[in-house]
Parts: structure tokens; sequence; C-alpha cells
């Protein structure tokens, strides 16, 4: 009983030059909720995926319940009952949730029989844990919310002994990790170990026992949970104090820069996404529209932005109407009109991963005079937007000519937000502006987006964590089921009605 | 009437007779493919399977020999293509380019200095390859009605390699969506990430695929050279790898539809030779080449007007590194 | 291969298809056999190694440059300029020039032979053509094979069927045995194939069919007897053979040689293989229209 | 893998290609030797046949000519995300169109003119011939692969019946055209040296290969250096980022199919311009084929397309030699080795990497070691 249920010993780790994971020692005892933080590009991923099998460690050893281990593959981890859910989804988009959990445990060579029986289980499964998801349903059509409910039902069902959880409540609602975090406690009080990766230091202190900070790649701390503070752990991840709150000055509201009269908007399978929206965007003020992913908000920022039709209703920036929208053409006009636009998802649209920094910093202005004459480029002003652009937006490395798929998903953040708000946009859309970042980060691009406020842009913010919206914006938004629920000052948001507003409860006017 | 049931019964026989190598091919490209390895060197491995099978029947006068040292044949060239996508992570529509050119070149290279007859192999006897039943030739039948012929023809005349190609189709069908070979496979051809976290080996399961892609194309050059005829001619598959590639596409990858494709394409083709000639009224005999075109106008049209987009696997082209 | 030796140019399919080029491969082994001279050969694989093949062939000293196949007019026509001294025979085609003797072959009256067998030995009185591509050149065959079948059975149906419009129609066997087995099953019983390689995938399912097939160029009877009721031969050895023979003792000839049944050139194989095929009736009524086509007393198209 | 295996760029270019091409040959030897053949014997043939005269110098920069204009089509259309096999088909009727000038509109004007209208004909008839799959791709959904495939059946048919039927020269018996008139002619290398008071063996080498080069710096310029280029490959590499970023990927689709098919008819150029002077049958003669693995050789780079031309052409024109020189080898042969060349260098050129990455990282490290102990 003493031993603990996993021991890694000197684990190193090299990416070509870059040094990942630098003698990485811990270990976590049985009945234990861990955290594991650290800033991004710490090595915490990394040196989980050692341990699943994922990837291979150059040195070091693993010893689970006292044995040391040789993990070459997955499959062996999980033979030694170690189970991951990992950063990113790996999950078959056009596999059935069923078809996605049974992948690789399915039993027998037929899979009828085996199929049946594991919906079975996983109806108790679901039911005991509170996990919500239709088993037939394609994954492909899933929300965040509920491919992140996917990958973990994926790990319980292989009623795994070890469980790491990388980040899983990065697209979780509050409620949803509320109730992930009982699961959790369960598991801990049945003597299993749960090693959890998060960025959220409030998670830390409500679920784990003991906590192990890592920066760049080795392990900086390991501490009880029961003594620690959010700024203290925040101090131990950077280096250095960290202002976890934003000051920002009162917003001085100008005119309204955006309506949107009686929007709609339907999927291109004719299903309607967003439904009858008014809404009005003032000149220096920053309005955070809330909800549950999934409710709209994304198919009402792409209506905005150019790139999905609308089906009804008008928007009109400026008092001039942008008509329809929904293809590149009317992108290209917003651009020109002084409209800029963070995406949700940095790496689908935000980013060409291949391209070089260089390039997909002037992604979207591609036809800017600054940028060209006439029809050729001009390699120099472009490599010097992209130097300036990085140098006032802390991008690291500070290199023009690295793919953009190569910089870490914060640096990567940083490109796109330098590339639209550095242009002083009227008004700015910003997607999930901190998603997977880490504080320190978070810190950086919350102070610009208030500047940018603060010089008289009118700015949309959506978001899926809801302090990220309570901490910046000025006026509040709660959408649900395409609809607005309500809308009211931030001064005056109180997270109970807003959360009964995000689940569709009453529409109250403000 | 009877004539035109006569004609149609025999245009469905040729229309089959057309679609068999084309079917095995595309569903040779389809596992592949569904695998995550792009396969434009289905008619490189036709082309060596054709002249291995046909090398040895000859050598043994068994048309079983034969059968196996096309699949033997596809095989290996089947792994060359893997070994390159899997394990050295080589550019996928290069390999299956090389796979062509060097099947072009070494089959006849070999079998010109085997045989000295311009890279033909021998003709074979008869009992060296697989044959179907003729009954425009059998002397009981020659009595029989003309269309009731053609039925026989249709049903009964083919060889044993037809009957065995459509018995593997639905075989196929429950292999990739009824069992834990076809979930992993096709998993691993959408997202390989999953598959490996899952505990699955990507690469192994890619070489199984590779196998059975070689398997299938085999069988379909076998079929062209010892039953379909009786010698390696050079070059003899003809561009029915790639047409194979287009039936595959257009079947959208998956099983049932690629062979219907196939079919179709088949029977245009089958089509397209009884129409030569044809005279329209007022205008006169049409050009044998438009009425040759015709298939492919066909498949333009139907394209453009009634399939929709073709989204292949989503990891398929991409070998998998895991360090990225 | 020293200097001095005859040259000969094969076009697209390479000496042993079994067919024209095989023919003149079988003038050049004559040769040799007879004169113990080597004789340099090269087989193209495409249009720009016609014209390269063949100044090569003539600059490393070739007593005679032959090429086969209509195709190399242009290319000789070029080439012959650049080497006036050089002697050149072109089979199949006519190339107006002092050092260049042409080889022509009356393709339709054999063909009217074959058609005339054809029509007397059907008993469904329909028969079949598969040709390679739609060109003038098949074309002509076509319209001696049908004006001697209506000549002999004047009831007589002919369907055709070309194979492709690439290169690769004359080496398509599949394709080939498909539009025989299609002519069949409508009732044809006696297919003339002029096809190249194609003519092994013809052959094959007649032969399955228990029908008839008509070869072409080469004598191409002993490829399935019983099957093979004849071939319709150009005797493209017999040009090769004598244009290097003539080169060899000093009395070739520039010109225009054209070769039909009264020259030899073309007509139709009998031998020990399909001797069982034909009556003795039929041949003589065959042959007395060779007499007459010999005699000017019957015209036969060129072209249909 | 590719960043725990950095080579020395020098290595990258230049030695790991030749160990590759290296590889092929030595199997290639081996089944030479296999058939009874002296390879090195045939290795020597294949190089002199390619290089060893400004004869055969000509030939192979003949038929280099023709796989950069194919290997370019092939390449410009893979930047776009998408894959042209239709490359024959439209290289086909680059030569119509440019015999269409030269038969019917040419006589009577000044070559200076009627050589670029011939010139923008085949382009023009290639890039329509590349448009009407791009626009099936890009507006229809219909996969650019089958229906490039259908129009080179096209293309063969049409081809076939217009020179049996329509342009076939009077009273000809060969399914070719009557020649195009002389002023459309591009002058052949041999006449511009003569020109120039040299002396050059008579080869079909022409202009065109200096159009081909301007191409490919053209390429080079349009890809990287030009907004079309750029939102191009944006297109190609995320057509999602490249609608956020007002480019339209239907239109970019269907633009770099025009430019492809056009650089892929500008083998009729070289053809029917410089080199046939009629419109011939199979005068593609499989270049928009061996263009797929010219472009992919050449990793779609204007300079890498290139190169692998000149590897491809050499082997064209050497492997033509060897096969006159060597009797009992066969072109067969050289497609063989083609073949063995393209799985070498491309498919499995990883082969050869890692072995040799562990050579240089082993080097680097003892090197690091060196000064590391020096400088402690
Ligand atoms: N697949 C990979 N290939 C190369 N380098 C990698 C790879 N994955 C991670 N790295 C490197 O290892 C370092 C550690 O990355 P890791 O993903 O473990 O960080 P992390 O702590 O999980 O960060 P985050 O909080 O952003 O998830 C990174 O800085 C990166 O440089
Ligand atoms: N293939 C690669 N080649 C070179 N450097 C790479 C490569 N892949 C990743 N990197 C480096 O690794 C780091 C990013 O790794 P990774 O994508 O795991 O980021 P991360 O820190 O985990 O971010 P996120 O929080 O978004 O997961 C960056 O420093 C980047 O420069
Ligand atoms: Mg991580
Ligand atoms: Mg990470």
């Amino acid at each position: 009983m003493t031993e603990p249920a996993l021991e890694l010993i000197g684990i190193d780790k090299h990416f070509g030059s870059n040094h990942a994971n630098k003698s990485v020692s811990f270990r976590v005892q049985r009945g234990e909720v861990l955290g594991l933080i650290g800033e991004n590009g710490a090595g915490k991923s990394t040196v989980m995926n050692m341990v699943f099998g994922y990837l291979k460690a150059d040195h070091g050893q693993i010893l689970v319940h006292g044995h040391e281990v040789d993990i070459k593959v997955p499959a062996d981890a999980i033979a030694h009952g170690i189970g991951m859910v990992h950063q990113h989804f790996k999950l078959v988009d056009t596999f059935s949730v069923l078809e996605n959990i049974i992948l690789g445990s399915e039993g027998a060579f037929q899979l009828a029989d085996r199929l049946a029986l594991a919906r079975g289980e996983l109806a108790e499964l679901s039911k005991a844990f509170g996990l919500n998801v239709d088993l037939d349903a394609l994954v492909s059509g899933l929300s965040v919310g509920d491919k992140q409910k996917v990958e973990i039902l994926k790990a319980l069902y292989r009623k795994a002994d070890i469980l790491i959880l990388d980040e899983p409540t990065a697209v979780l609602t509050p409620d949803e990790t509320r109730h992930l975090f009982d699961i959790l406690r369960q598991w801990r009080d049945q003597g299993r170990t749960v090693i959890l990766i998060t960025h959220k230091l409030k998670e830390v202190l409500a679920v784990t026992d003991r906590v192990i900070v890592m920066r760049r790649g080795a392990v900086v701390a390991d501490l009880d949970t029961a003594h620690c503070t959010a700024e203290g752990l925040a101090e131990h991840m950077v280096g250095r104090p960290v202002i976890l709150q934003v000051s920002k000055s009162v917003a001085v509201p100008g005119g309204d820069v955006v309506t949107l009269e009686h929007l709609s908007v339907n999927d291109s399978d004719g299903i309607p996404r967003v439904r009858d929206v008014s809404l009005s965007l003032r000149a220096g003020e920053i309005t955070g529209l809330a909800g549950v992913s999934g409710n709209g908000q994304s198919e009402l920022i792409e209506a905005i932005a150019g790139l999905m039709p609308i089906s009804h209703g008008t928007i009109r920036f400026r008092g001039q109407d942008l008509g329809l929208g929904g293809s590149a053409e009317s992108v290209r006009k917003r651009r020109e009109m002084g409209i800029a636009h963070v995406p949700e998802d940095r790496l689908v649209r935000g980013l060409i991963a291949e391209l070089s920094a260089r390039d997909n910093a002037i992604l979207g202005r591609q036809n800017d005079p600054s940028f060209n004459n006439r029809n050729f480029l001009r390699p120099s002003a472009i490599l010097n937007h992209c130097r300036s652009l990085m140098a006032s937006f802390d991008v690291r490395p500070s290199r023009p000519m690295q793919a953009g798929g190569h910089f870490s998903g914060g640096n990567q953040q940083k490109i796109v937000l330098g590339r639209e708000m550095e242009n002083a946009p009227a008004f700015l859309i910003v997607g999930q502006p901190t998603r997977g970042v880490d504080i320190g980060a978070i810190e950086f691009i919350h102070k610009r987006i208030v500047a940018l406020r603060d010089q008289g842009a009118a700015i949309l913010l959506v978001s899926a964590e809801l302090d990220e919206i309570l901490m910046l914006s000025d006026r509040v938004i709660v959408m649900s089921q395409g609809a607005i629920m309500g809308d009211i000052p931030a001064s005056q948001a109180d997270e109970r009605q807003i959360g009964l507003w995000m689940a569709g409860d009453h529409k109250v006017a403000a | 009437m009877d004539d035109f049931i006569t004609v149609s019964l025999a245009l469905a026989a040729g229309s089959l007779r057309l679609a068999i190598p084309l079917m095995l091919g595309a569903l040779g490209g389809l596992f592949s493919e569904r695998a995550g390895i792009v396969d434009v060197g289905i008619e490189g491995k036709m082309l060596i399977s054709a002249f291995a099978s046909a090398a040895v029947a000859h050598a043994t006068n068994s048309p079983w020999a034969g059968l196996a040292a096309g699949l033997g044949a596809g095989i290996v060239f089947a792994l060359i293509h893997g070994v390159g996508a899997i394990a050295f992570r080589g550019n996928q529509v290069v390999s299956g380019m090389a796979l062509n050119i060097l099947a072009a070149g070494l089959t006849v290279t070999i079998a010109a200095a085997l045989y000295s007859q311009g890279g033909r192999t021998p003709q074979l006897p008869d009992a060296a390859r697989f044959r179907g039943t003729s009954f425009a030739a059998a002397d009981g039948t020659s009595q029989l009605d003309p269309a009731l012929r053609a039925l026989f023809e249709l049903v009964a005349g083919h060889n044993i390699l037809v009957y065995l190609s459509l018995v593997l189709v639905p075989a196929l069908v429950w292999l990739v969506h009824k069992t834990r070979f076809g979930l992993r496979l096709r998993a691993v051809g959408e997202n390989p990430e999953a598959v490996d976290t899952a505990g699955i080996q990507v690469a192994t399961l890619r070489y199984q695929a590779s196998i059975i892609s070689g398997l299938l194309c085999g069988l379909a050059g076998t079929y062209i050279a010892i039953a379909q005829s009786a010698s390696f001619v050079p070059n003899m598959t003809a561009g029915k790898g790639y047409l194979a590639l287009a039936a595959l596409i257009f079947g959208k990858w998956r099983i049932w539809p690629t062979f219907f494709a196939c079919l179709l394409f088949a029977f245009a083709d089958a089509a397209q030779s009884r129409l030569q000639g044809l005279n329209i009224p007022g205008i006169g005999a049409i050009p044998v080449q438009f009425i040759q075109a015709l298939p492919y106008v066909l498949t333009l049209v139907l394209l453009a007007g009634l399939v929709g987009r073709a989204i292949p696997p989503k990891a398929s082209g991409v070998p998998y590194v895991k360090e990225r | 291969a020293q200097k001095g030796s005859p040259a000969v140019l094969y076009d697209v399919g390479g000496r042993f298809d079994a067919s024209f080029n095989q023919s003149a491969w079988d003038g050049v082994k004559k040769y040799t056999s007879e004169t113990g001279d080597t004789v340099r050969e090269f087989e193209i694989q495409n249009q720009a190694e016609r014209e390269q093949g063949l100044r090569n062939l003539a600059r490393r000293g070739a007593s005679i440059v032959i090429a086969i196949g209509f195709n190399n007019a242009t290319p000789i026509s070029v080439v012959a300029k650049e080497f006036p001294n050089t002697k050149f025979t072109i089979i199949d085609s006519n190339v107006d020039l002092p050092n260049v003797q042409s080889v022509l072959f009356r393709s339709e009256e054999g063909s009217f032979l074959v058609g005339m067998l054809a029509a007397l030995s059907s008993k469904t009185n329909e028969i079949g053509f598969v040709g390679g591509m739609d060109i003038p050149l098949i074309r002509n065959f076509l319209a001696g094979y049908t004006a001697g079948a209506k000549y002999a059975v004047p009831k007589i149906d002919v369907l055709s069927a070309m194979t492709g419009t690439t290169a690769e129609a004359f080496r398509d066997p599949v394709r080939g045995g498909e539009l025989a087995r299609d002519q069949i099953a409508r009732g044809v019983d006696v297919i003339f194939s002029c096809a190249g390689s194609t003519n092994f995938g013809v052959f094959q399912a007649v032969t399955d069919a228990k029908k008839l097939a008509i070869g072409v160029d080469s004598n191409q009877n002993r490829l399935h007897p019983g099957t093979i009721l004849t071939s319709m031969v150009k005797r493209i050895d017999v040009a090769v053979y004598q244009a290097m023979m003539s080169a060899r003792d000093g009395t070739w000839k520039p010109g225009a040689r054209i070769l039909g049944l009264k020259e030899d050139g073309v007509g139709y194989a009998y031998d020990e293989y399909n001797k069982p095929l034909i009556p003795a009736a039929v041949l003589a009524d065959v042959n007395k229209a060779r007499d007459a086509i010999i005699a000017g007393k019957i015209k036969v198209p060129e072209m249909p | 893998m590719s960043r725990n295996q950095s080579l020395p760029w020098w290595v990258e270019i230049g030695v790991l290609p030749v160990i590759n091409l290296a590889a092929a040959f030595i199997v290639s030897g081996l089944v030479m030797a296999a058939l009874g053949h002296d390879p090195f014997e045939a290795l020597g043939l294949m190089v002199t046949g390619a290089f060893g005269s400004a004869d055969s110098l000509g030939y192979t920069l003949y038929y280099t000519t023709n796989f950069i204009f194919t290997g370019l089509a092939v390449a410009l259309a893979s930047h776009a995300g998408l894959f042209n096999i239709g490359a024959e088909g439209q290289a086909m009727l680059g030569g119509l169109g440019a015999a269409l000038v030269g038969l019917v509109i040419s006589p009577g004007l000044p070559g200076i003119i009627a050589i670029p209208l011939a010139i923008l004909a085949a382009m023009i008839f290639g890039g329509i011939w590349g448009a009407i799959p791009g626009w099936l791709q890009a507006y229809r959904g219909s996969h650019v692969v089958i229906t490039t495939i259908m129009m080179n059946f096209l293309a063969g048919a049409l081809l076939t019946y217009l020179l049996v039927d329509v342009l076939i020269a009077p009273g000809g018996g060969t399914p070719e055209s009557r020649s195009i008139s002389e002023n459309v002619w591009l002058p052949a290398a041999h006449q511009i040296a003569q020109s120039l008071g040299l002396e050059l063996a008579q080869t079909p080498l022409n202009l065109s290969l200096l159009l081909g080069l301007f191409c490919a710096l053209g390429l080079n310029i349009f890809l990287w250096r030009t907004r079309w280029g750029f939102s191009l490959r944006a297109v190609g590499l995320n057509p999602h980022a490249a609608l956020y970023a007002g480019i339209s990927p239907s239109r970019m689709t269907v633009l770099a199919m025009a430019l492809s098919g056009a650089l892929a008819g500008l083998v009729g150029a070289n053809e029917i311009l410089g080199a046939q002077h009629r419109l011939v049958l199979g005068f593609t003669g499989g270049y928009g084929f061996v263009g797929i693995a010219v472009a992919l050789m050449g990793r779609n780079r204007p300079t890498g397309v290139i190169i692998a031309s000149l590897l491809f052409g050499a082997l064209y024109q050497g492997g033509s030699e060897l096969a006159l020189d060597m009797p009992g080898i066969s072109r067969d042969l050289v497609v063989m080795i083609q073949g063995l060349i393209i799985l070498f260098c491309g498919a499995l050129e990883n082969i050869f990497r890692s072995p040799l990455a562990r050579l240089f990282a082993a080097a680097r490290s003892t090197r690091a070691e060196l000064t590391g102990t020096a400088g402690g």
C-alpha cells in the first residue's frame, strides 16, 4: 500500500535540439488526485505522453505499483491499467460515439455482439457519472464539449487504474467541469489515481490533493494543495509574480458601430443556428458573448465576419448594409472596411500551419497595397511587418521564417491576434482568445484587448470561459439555442443569473 | 423484341466481364486508401500480377498456380508501396506512380528475356486458364433460342474468378463494416492518432491493408491475363488501374457504390462497342470516335450532375509521424 | 553490326508483334541466315524517336535504312534529304525522293479475298471486323473485306468495331476479346481482326466460342489452329528481304513499288493449319476472284 | 522525424539524391546482370548517349523541354491542392491549338506575330482543357482526378476524329495533318547556331527550351512573389483559412487548373511548332504522365522540376541510344530504370536519410564534446 501507483525517475526527452523534459521525477500515490501545471511548452503533455507510451523517453524509468515497466506503445500502458485523455482529441470524426469508445477494446473479431454489450455498459457508466452523450451520434456533429465527454468516457470504459487527463476542462462548461470533478473525487475514493493537467488554477485548488509544477521541462515544485494559493502557484509557474486580475478603466462607449437586425443564420444543412438576433455594438466597448458552446455563438460571429451567409435580417457596419455574406468576396469587403476577426479555431482558419509566420502575418491582408504593389508582393515590407508584429506581441521564438504550425499554441494565438489587432480595426471579432493558452500569455492577451478598446474599437468577444467574459467585458450577452437570453452591463452581472440564461431558462430583457 | 432481350442480356454479360477487373482493382485501392495510404499504383499492381500469373500458369500448366503467383506479385508490389509509405514516410503518390512505371518496364523486360516474344508470354493452353462455359460453342445448345442462350451465358457462362469476385463483394463489406479489423481499418484512415492511442499499432494495420490491396489487385491482374485473356501482352491493363481509381472516388471510398460505379463504367464501355456504326436518321453515321468517347462523357455528366463532393479518408496521403 | 550493314526501324509494337513488324523481322531473318550479314535493328517508343532513330542509323553508315510503317513517312522525308547518299526504303507509305524506295501494298485486294472466304464460311450470314483505330489504313482493310464478302454472298451482313482512339488500341487484347464476344453474341461467326496485339484477345474469344477468325499482316494461322480461317498476309517480309538483297547486290532502285495480288505482295495464307477449314470449292471460287482482280475485271474499292 | 533528422542543406540537396540515384542504378544493374547484360557498359552507353555529343545533348534537352512543361503543370496544380492527371490531354489540345493557328490563320502573317499567336493558342486550348475539370471540381464537386482522366480519353478521341476526318492531309492515308505553314515553326537550335556562324547537329531542340525555362522562372515568381500565387498556395494548404482571408477557393481552383493546362499545352508548342511541324497522333508520347513523376521528384518547385526534367530527358535519350547499341536491351529496360529511379528518389528517399542523419548527429556530438571539454 505504501508503494506509489506511479513513479517517474529521471525522465528525459529531446525533440531535436529542444530539451522538452529534463530528468523529470515524481510520484503519485494511490487514491490521489495530482495536479500537473506549468506554462505552455513546459513539458507536461510530453511527460504524460511518455507514461502512456505515445512518445518514447530518451532516458528514465517508469514504475507502476512499484514495478519497473517498459512502455513502448500505448497498448503496453493500457495493459498496465493506464488511461489517458489527450489534450487534443483523438477521435474518429466519421465514427459514432459508440464506435469511438470501443475502438481498441472490441473483444471479439465480429463486432455486433460486442457493440450491444458495450452499449449496455456505457449506459450504466453515463448514468453513474452523469455524462450524457448520444451513443449513436456521429462524432463530427458533436460540440467540443461533447467530444471531450466522449474522450472521458473512453478512458472510463477501459477501467483505467491510473487516469491521466490533459486539459480536459478547456472546453467544458462550468457545470460540466464541476461534474467531472465529482467523478474524479469518486475515483479517488475508489482508490484509483488521477493526474490532472490544467491551466486553471481555480480547478487545481478545487480538486487536487497535490500539485507538481513544471517549468522549461523540469519539475520546479511539488506542493500540497492545501497549502497553496492561486498567486503562489502562478509565481511558481512563471517564475515571477503574475497579475491574475485585468486592470481596466471604465469603458467610454461611443456610437453604434455594428447593428444586427433580426439576424438569422442557418447552417449548410439548413438547420437554424442563430434566431432573430438584434444587437448593436458600440465603439470603445467590449461586448462579451457568453453561452454553452454550440449555441449559435460560432455561427453568429462567422456570419458577422462574412464567412457564413445569413438567412434573414441585416448586418450594418457604420450604417452600411453588409449584405448576405458567405463568400470570399464578402469577407474581403469587410476586411477592407476595417473589420478584423480572430477566429475561434486558430489552426482551422486563423493560421496556415505549413506557411511561415511571415506569410501568416499577412493572411487576409495579401491585397493590402502596403504588402504588394499591384501584383507583386513586397518581401521586405512583409518581413518587417512580421518582425514588428512579433516584437509588439511578444511572439516566441521571434523567427519569421518558422512555419506557423511549429509555434506553440499560445504563440500561434499571439500571431493571429497581432495580425488582426495591429491594424487598429474599427471592429474586432475575437473568438476564444485564450483557449489552451498559459496564464502568462493570457495576461498579455487580455491587456492588448483592453488597449484596443481604449483606442475606440468595438469588440465582440466570444469565449467559453465565463471568467474571461466577466473579467474582460463591459457588457455581457448570453446566448442559448441561437437566441439572445440576456443582455446586461458587466458590472451588474451575477454568475448565477448568467448560468440560468446559459441554460436557456428565462428570457429577461435588460 | 426477342432480339432486344438477347442484346440486352449479352450486354449485361459483357458489362459484368469488363467490370470484374475494375472492381477488384478499385476494391484493392479502397483497402489501401481507407487505411490512409493513397493508391495511385493500382495499375502497376494489376500489371505485374497479370504477368506473374501468365508466366507461372504457362510454366506449370495450372491456372491455380498462376493465381497464386498473381496474388503473390500483387502483394510484393503492394508491400514495396507499403514500406515506402509506412516505414519510410515517402510520398505516396510518387510511390504509386513508380510502381506503375516499374511494372510496365519490368514485365516486358523479363518476358522478353524469357520468351523472346516481344514481351508477351506464350499463348496458354485451355488447361492453364480459368475458362467459362461458352454456350455459343456448346453443341447441345446451338439449337437453343438465342435469348435463352444469352441468359445462360449471363448467369452461368463465366469463369470461376467472376463468381469468386462477386462473392467477394459482400464478404468485404462484412469485413469492413462488421468486424474488428474493419473498424480499425476505417479508423486508421481517418485518424491514426485515435488508433494509436487506443493501443493499436498503426503500422501493422496499414501493412495488413496493403496486403489485402495487393491480393485484390493481384486477383484483378490474374483475371485479366489468364481468365479474360490467354497470355500476358505488354501493358495489357491499358489504363484500367486509373479507371479503377476513378471508380473508387466515384464510389466515395465505399464498397457498394464503388462496385456500382465499376458496373456503370463497364456498361458504358460495353455499350459503346455495340453502338459503333450507329446511324441516326437525318444526321447520318456518328463518327466512331464520338461513340467511343461516350463512356467518358457520361461519367463527366454524372459526376457533375448527380454525385456530390467526394471526401477522401482524412488521413490518406499523410504519413503517420508521432513526433511531427 | 558493322558498318555497311542494313538497318531496320520497326514501328511501335516491336518486332515480335506477330503482325506487320514481325513480318518485317521474318524478312530480316531470312536475309541474315542467307548472307551471314548482321542487321542493325531499332524499335521505337515515341514519335520523336522515329526521326532520331533514322538519323542515327544513317549516321552509323547503314547500307540501307528500312522504315516499317506509314508513320515514318515524314521523318524519312526529312532524314533522307540529310543523307542523300544513303538508301532508304519505307514500307506502307509513299515518299517521293531520289534516294527513297516506297513499298505500298494493296491491302484491299487481299482483304477482298479473305472477305470472300469469311462470307463463304459463315453459317449465319453475319461476319465481323475488328479494327485497331478508325484510321485510313484500317478502313482500307475494311473496304476490301466488305466488298469481297458482298461479292461472294450479296446478302451478308458485316459488323465492324474499332478498338480505341489512342495507341493503346493496338495492344488491348482484353477489349479485343470483348468486341469479339459481342459480335459473336450478335450472331457473327467469322471475325477479321486488324488490330496489332489486340488480335490475341480476339482470337482467344473466337476460339473459346468455337467460331472462326482471320489474321492479318503475318501468317497468323498457327496461333490457333482450327480457329484461324486464314490470314490476310502482306508480304512485308518479302519487301524487306528484297530491299536488303538489292542493296547488297547493287540493284536497289528508288521509287514506288506497289504490291498487290499481281505482284504477290498481298494474299491469303493457306497452309497445313487451315487446310481443313477451307473446302476445295471455296478455294476455287476465291482463286477465280483473285485472277479476276489481277486481270482488272474486279475493281476493289480502297475506302468504304 | 524530419526535425530529429535534420541534415546539412548540402547533404539534403547534394548528397542524398546522388545516393538515392545510385541505389536505383545498382538495382537496375543487378536486373541487367541477371538478364545477362553488362551493366557498366550499359551505363556508359546511356551517359554518352545522353550527353556524349552535341547531337545527343540536343535530343536530351528536347525531351527535357517537354518534361519541364508537364512537370510545371502538375506542380502548379498541386500547389493549389489539385492532382492533375490530365496533362497528357491538355498537351494534346495545346498541340491542336498550335496546329490550327499554323494551318488556318498564320499563312500570310509575319512570323513575329504568327509564332506568339500559335503559342498563345496552345496555352489557351490546353488551358480550357484544364479549366473544365477545374470548374467541375470547384462548382460541382467532381473530383479532379476522375475528371482529368476522362478528359484525357476525350482529348484522344477528339484528336483522332479530327485527324482522320477533318484535318487529315488531303489525299493522305496517314492520320496526320499537312505541314503547318513555315512562319510558325519555332527556330531550331541548330538553325539559331547557324545564324551565329556555329555548326550544330540537327536535332528537334528548339526555342521552346527557353520558353520552358522562362515558364519555370515565371512560375517561381508567380507562386512566391505575387498575391495570386500566395492566394493559390493558401487554398492548396488550407481552404478554410483561405476563405477566412477573403480568397475564393473555387476561383483559385479554376485558375490553377487553367494555368496548369496552359503549361501542359505548351508541349504542343515544342512538339508541333518546334519538332513535328504537323499535327500527328500520339505526339504527346506519355509526357503528361511522366510529368507527374517529374513534378513530385522536383518537390513541386520550378528549379526541382527543371533538374528532374533533365534527368528524365537524359533517361529518354540515353535509353534510346542504349537500345540502339546494345542488341537485346529494349526500351522497356529503360522504362524499368525510370521506375526504379522514381521509387528510390521519390518514394523511398528516406531510406538513406536516417543512417545519414545518425552519422551527422554522431559527428556533431563528438565535435560538441570536443569543444565542450575544451571550453570546460
Ligand atoms: N511532437 C513534438 N515534436 C517536437 N517538439 C515537441 C513536440 N511536442 C512537444 N514538443 C516540445 O516539447 C515542449 C513541451 O511541450 P508539451 O506539449 O509537453 O508542453 P505542455 O507543457 O503540455 O504545454 P501546454 O500547456 O501548452 O500543453 C514544447 O515546448 C515543444 O517545444
Ligand atoms: N515540427 C516542429 N518543428 C520544429 N519545432 C516545432 C515543431 N513542432 C513544434 N515545435 C515547437 O514546439 C513548440 C510547440 O509545441 P506544441 O505545439 O506542443 O505547443 P504547446 O506549447 O503544447 O502549445 P498548446 O498549448 O497549444 O498545446 C514550439 O516552441 C514550436 O516551435
Ligand atoms: Mg500540453
Ligand atoms: Mg501542448
